[in-house]
């Protein structure tokens, strides 16, 4: 149903890739394993869940990104990033997923893949404070369900020459973590797309209360809000973000591909140590085999991701169906196994102590972001069927 | 061979229920009360809700199928009808949930005259609050594998050991029990137990967090702690078949048991409210053929709950008769994770939302619920025990283990 | 979600149901058990696939069964049938699925049950004549994949008082056994109802190959064919299909609860008998655990069933809801236990020698017939959630 | 960086494949076709598929990656492209399925290299049908229980035994055979041949009837068959780390290893046809938004079988070599019955015609389909034994056995 015509057999995932993989799994075993991890976000669920304190990120970790070039990944070389393939931050990202990281990483990754594809020279100024390790936040997002970026809930009047915003922005993806948001707004029948900073007069940043602890969430809300002419992006942020959008799916399919693997791993793991009725849990069909299915699922969901990453950095017609395939067999796979990495884990995993809750609320969070499996097979069905592929 | 309507008491009883809790519906909760009797945290939801269920006990509308000796109404086939009006109202659910739906029906089946005087009133009025010792932090899904040992003195029980999963422990008067008073033989070695809880010396009950972050079940300890003998429930060694009528009596079999009625009584209801409420992508999630497909999935599958505890009381449409009551635990928790983990899916980015949100949809309900939805699917036997039981017992296959 | 107010607790199955229940167990056992099912529909698959011969049925069982009284089972005592309670045609349905008897005998309950809710004096001469043992077959479904009877594919022209039909009748159930029909035709901006014997001049039966072995379909053409007043049933078909479709769907509902209940335990038979690594299949939960399943599914459709067919004679407005449930349910239980029981039953199964593809085949046709799961849900979802219940 | 092309060699050779496909597409068949090579049936259709498969091969459309020594084209990653292109091209798939999936690949891997200049370039012509024999009839799932024996005598072995599930036994030249040389090992007993069979003396084919009521398997009798020792593969009792050879390379492998294309090479596409083609209660299906999230449920399957076969040869996306090997028969039978299913529910009241009824939607292909499904999830170990294997050997959990 695709052709590969223009991507490479071997997706491009060459040893510079690989590489940066292997960098990143040594980086972040060392500096955030899984109880490092608990210790910082879920050592009670007091502070998060009945205090509302935002989830705790480690800023010494985020330097340290930073100054391994994580931030500008995907910057250009020429703007002061690392220009790295979009198969490259996939697998890194597979990374950060498979730690449940905890940091503006994936926020700043996606305000670059947007800001790269507007190509104007504030795009390429913002482009370079991040790679500086700026964080940055996306604010693109409507109230009213719809993760696909057409619509937005703020207005922008042009008045007197003065460009102001009015309105909300929802789900704003580690919003707290942020120095400036990268924003739309309608403007007569255009989608402006803007930059601001996190402190802008008139901008209220309120945080969501969320499941997930290793991720923030907030709303935005603009009451006359000024944006400088030095902030306009684009006012065709329709179509940079219609061109961008492949690029968010894999990253959100990247981190889900990352905390199912770990899942699967944690729940093999248990099931081979763990005994039951003087065998080794995975000894039982009925653990073995909902792990085998989990494997495959997330085998389908990874290939598919890269699949979808090689298609952008081929810039082939069909990144489109290959993200929306990606992102939806990579929310399905994230489902099948956060369900069993509970049940299977038995009494044990349904309880705060455990990691496993940690990864369940990520996935659970990541199944949703950017659209579920539902909406991108809707989507991919206006495709296939009514426009006949 | 026409159908036969309800008899005119049934109908007088539901018209009486019915306005009864018209009239009678409880005032505000002083604070938020959970979605189940399994997270309550707090001495205020407590107080509030064993003074409801005292209530509705004493207007006759829990226990009604139990002999007035018992301080039940004498009723036959009333509980339902209070039950499906208990639902209908939305009124809070039953705290007494163990004491419902486990105890006071295993004592009615197995209990002596005395026990069934002393224990089941309580459990009925929601006076004295019942946990369950069935699960242990060694045992797994092997309920039979229990290590908890009674050990007999005189005319008491010294028991030593260590219980999970403990709902309402924390608040409980009494536990059901099971513990070893035999290591030669697995299942025969076991005896069942009405166990005092509740500032008796040797017990300790620590609260355990769940993954949701909220706590509401324990792990009890017992420490030498004596139990009379008096307090034992059917014979030495009978405690496996005794731990099978609790099981049988859980959840499904609770309809004619003694009711946990309350808001949770039409999950699908819900779930299509919520549809209706939801926005995707501009739309009315109510509007999506996809969506309204996987809710009658759900809708077909409670009816199907429903009416299969209907056949269950119909020996001439059962082939088996452990067929349809060895379904029940499985079913309830599966479809009410089902249920939980669409409502997660319909409410879409608003999943995402904490309950103390106030954006989050009908208070962060339905991811909390899913969340919470693997401790019925974990606890009591794993689902996957209850497959081997059913696939053991029922189609008569050769044991996994 | 329904109302039980005016239905029985329990369901109205008393001990006449069951004697009727148990007497066609018994019968079925020693006229047809499986092994001479088998030589009668498949003892080669040359005569009905290759030759398209009509799959055979054995017309002293059918002669019998008149004989006991089954054919009139849903005709009133006064029409000369035995007026039996919906419940009690469910529960021998069931066994007649289980057996999955070929035979004109769930032909003539549906067009028994259609009859019997028009309510007119043509209606009861013909529900008398199917009491005494006159096979007839339902005309009612149109070409465009629709079950459900509002549509015909058939025109009724009244030219001089005369009344002719013009047109086709689609997937008309053991249409070869019947000695008359009962059709639907358009007439004006109605839906006429009539009956035509099977030699009517200007009707043609064209017989469909098929794959279930123990039903035989065909698809009637009508070319001018003149309907005498005499056969007309009622002017109001559109009516009298809608009161009748709840038990025509409890018919088929039951019909695959019963044929799935024998895959099933054919399934069990085999899993206990056969040994694999040195243990019966049986021990393994690959095995053991999809058995349960399917039993669970069973066990939710023929809960559904009896409760739809309590509702028809309760008369309860639940009856439409309830039967659309059951059908659904019975479908897909269907789906799942074929599924399983060829599989499970490894190699054998998958050949003509075994009887499971005759339980298969006859399933896969129950499942479709007046509808699938996904229909019934679409139906039913327009009640629930755009009517209110 | 940047993605890399393909490269001019393989352009060209596209190219070339589809004009020489346009040209010299084979004229009608003189009788119906079957589905698959698993169910030819007649002399006519082997001639005809024989004759189709040879010219394809002449034309270095079929073993563009072996070596020329071999009989093939000696390229790299061509036939992925050749595949392609025959599948657009809806020509007739190949007849020597077993030959160019799982005997070539696993004699290019094992062989001597008299038996590769033997054997190889007839399986890519099809000028010598192969067969399998692995399945027993009493060995079940289990395939390390073959009980056909292999007695060495001088040079020799002498062969007795049954096979069973043997597709295009009544048409091959020659059977890949495992067989037991040594009883008192179970795994280390087994020796893989290269068996005559068609015109071999001591050797009976007998055609068995599949559920469809269509032939085109068999099983296969020796008795006292005589097998030169120069046609046994490997070492003796390595017969089952061969075999594991065999069935990696099975179907999905294939496209990589010889190419089965042909008119069903894109299953999705012709169940969106299929689709748009059918009315279910006056409405396209194509339009239902429940049939189009099913379908595109298919379409993400298929592409992701597809693409994992693309990473299964990038080592630095494989944590474990055999991950996604191991995966290839198991998700291409499940993939195959889950759209043939599909395309069963979507032909509704129609999907009931079969294949001689004038409106059988395609000649009755998705019931037809369906139900000859069940040979692939079952033969050559049903697919629990495969989810066993994967359980065991890659994700390293204990043996269920």
């Amino acid at each position: 149903m695709t052709s590969e015509d223009r991507a490479p057999v071997d997706f491009g995932f060459g040893e510079e890739e690989e590489m940066l993989r292997d960098l990143a799994r040594k980086f972040l075993d060392e500096r955030i394993p899984v109880e490092t991890l608990r210790q910082l976000v879920a050592p009670s669920p007091v502070p998060v869940y009945e205090q509302g304190e935002p989830p705790a990120w480690d800023r010494s970790v985020w330097e340290d990104l930073v100054e391994l070039g994580w931030a500008g990944l995907a910057v250009e070389e020429k703007e002061g990033g690392a220009g790295v393939s979009m198969v490259g931050i996939a697998a890194l990202v597979e990374e950060v997923g498979r730690h449940a990281l905890p940091s503006p990483l994936l926020a700043c990754l996606a305000c670059s893949l947007v800001l790269r594809s507007a190509d104007s020279e504030v795009a390429r100024r913002r482009l370079g404070q991040i790679a500086q390790g700026t964080p940055a936040a996306l604010a693109i997002t409507p109230g009213d369900g719809s993760w696909e970026p057409e619509r937005s809930d703020i207005q922008a009047r042009r008045v007197a020459g003065e460009l102001t915003l009015d309105g909300t922005a929802h789900f704003v993806q580690d919003a707290l973590k942020a120095d400036f948001f990268v924003v739309t707004a309608r403007l007569n029948d255009k989608l402006l797309l803007c930059t601001l900073p996190a402190d802008a007069p008139g901008l209220s940043v309120e945080q969501n209360h969320i499941h997930d602890l290793t991720r923030d969430q907030a709303t935005l809300r603009f009451r006359q809000v000024r944006v400088s002419p030095s902030s306009v992006v684009t006012d065709d942020g329709a179509e940079v973000l219609r061109r961008a959008w492949p690029s968010l799916l894999v990253l959100a399919s990247a981190d889900l591909c990352g905390s199912s693997e770990w899942q699967l791993q944690a729940t093999v793991e248990y099931a081979k140590n763990r005994k039951q009725f003087d065998r080794p849990l995975g000894f039982f069909q009925a653990v073995k085999h909902p792990l085998v299915n989990a494997m495959v699922e997330i085998d389908r969901a990874r290939s598919l991701l890269y699949h979808a990453a090689s298609c952008i950095d081929a810039a082939s017609v069909e990144a489109e169906k290959a993200s929306r395939m990606a992102k939806s067999a990579a929310s399905d796979a994230g489902a099948f196994i956060s369900d069993r990495s509970v049940q299977l884990h038995g009494g044990i995993g349904f309880t705060w102590e455990s990691d496993v809750h940690i990864f369940f609320k990520r996935s659970l969070h990541g199944q949703v972001l950017w659209g579920d499996g539902i909406h991108h097979r809707k989507k991919l069905a206006e495709i296939l069927i009514d426009r006949d592929g | 061979m026409a159908a036969s309507p309800s008899s005119p008491e049934q109908n007088d009883f539901r018209e009486y229920a019915r306005r009864w809790l018209q009239e009678n519906a409880p005032p505000p909760p002083p604070e938020r009360l959970p979605m189940s009797p399994l997270e309550i945290m707090t001495v205020g939801q407590r107080n509030y809700l064993q003074d409801w269920q005292g209530q509705c006990h004493a207007a006759g509308l829990i226990g009604c199928d139990y002999p007035q000796s018992y301080g039940g109404g004498g009723h036959t086939n009333f509980q339902p009808i209070a039950n499906q009006e208990l639902g209908h109202a939305r009124v809070p659910f039953m705290i007494n949930i163990v004491g419902l739906s486990m105890a006071a029906p295993t004592i009615l089946k197995h209990g002596s005259e005395e026990q069934k005087r002393r224990f089941i009133p309580g459990a009925l009025s929601g006076g004295e609050i019942w946990c369950q010792g069935f699960s242990e932090p060694g045992a797994g899904s092997d309920m039979a594998n229990q290590q908890t040992m009674a050990v007999a003195e005189g005319d008491n029980w010294i028991v030593n050991g260590h219980k999970v999963w403990t709902t309402l422990g924390h608040f409980a008067r009494w536990m059901i029990l099971i513990a070893r008073t035999s290591r030669h033989h697995k299942y025969d070695g076991l005896t069942y137990f009405l166990a005092p809880i509740a500032g008796h010396p040797g017990v300790t009950v620590r609260p355990l967090v769940k993954m949701t972050g909220e706590s509401g079940f324990n792990e009890v300890l017992f420490e030498d702690a004596v139990i009379p003998d008096s307090h034992r429930l059917d014979d030495i060694g009978k405690g496996w078949a005794v731990a099978m009528t609790t099981l049988t009596y859980e959840r499904g079999a609770a309809e004619s048991a003694g009711g946990t009625g309350g808001q949770s009584s039409d999950p699908a209801q819900g779930l299509i409210e919520l549809a209706r409420e939801t926005q995707r992508n501009g739309l009315c999630a109510a509007a999506d053929p996809v969506t309204r497909d996987a809710l009658m999935q759900r809708v077909i599958a409670m009816e199907g709950l429903r009416q299969s505890a209907r056949r269950a009381r119909v020996p001439g449409l059962c082939d088996h008769p452990m067929r349809l009551p060895l379904q029940q635990k499985l079913l309830s928790s599966e479809n009410h994770q089902a249920n939980a983990r669409l409502g997660v899916e319909i409410a879409g980015a608003a999943s995402t939302l904490y309950k103390l949100d106030p954006n989050a949809p009908r208070q962060g309900y339905w991811p909390l619920s899913y969340m919470a939805s693997y401790g019925n699917t974990i606890a009591a036997g794993t689902n996957e025990i209850q497959r081997n039981i059913l696939g053991e017992r029922v189609l008569g296959l050769a044991k996994s283990k």
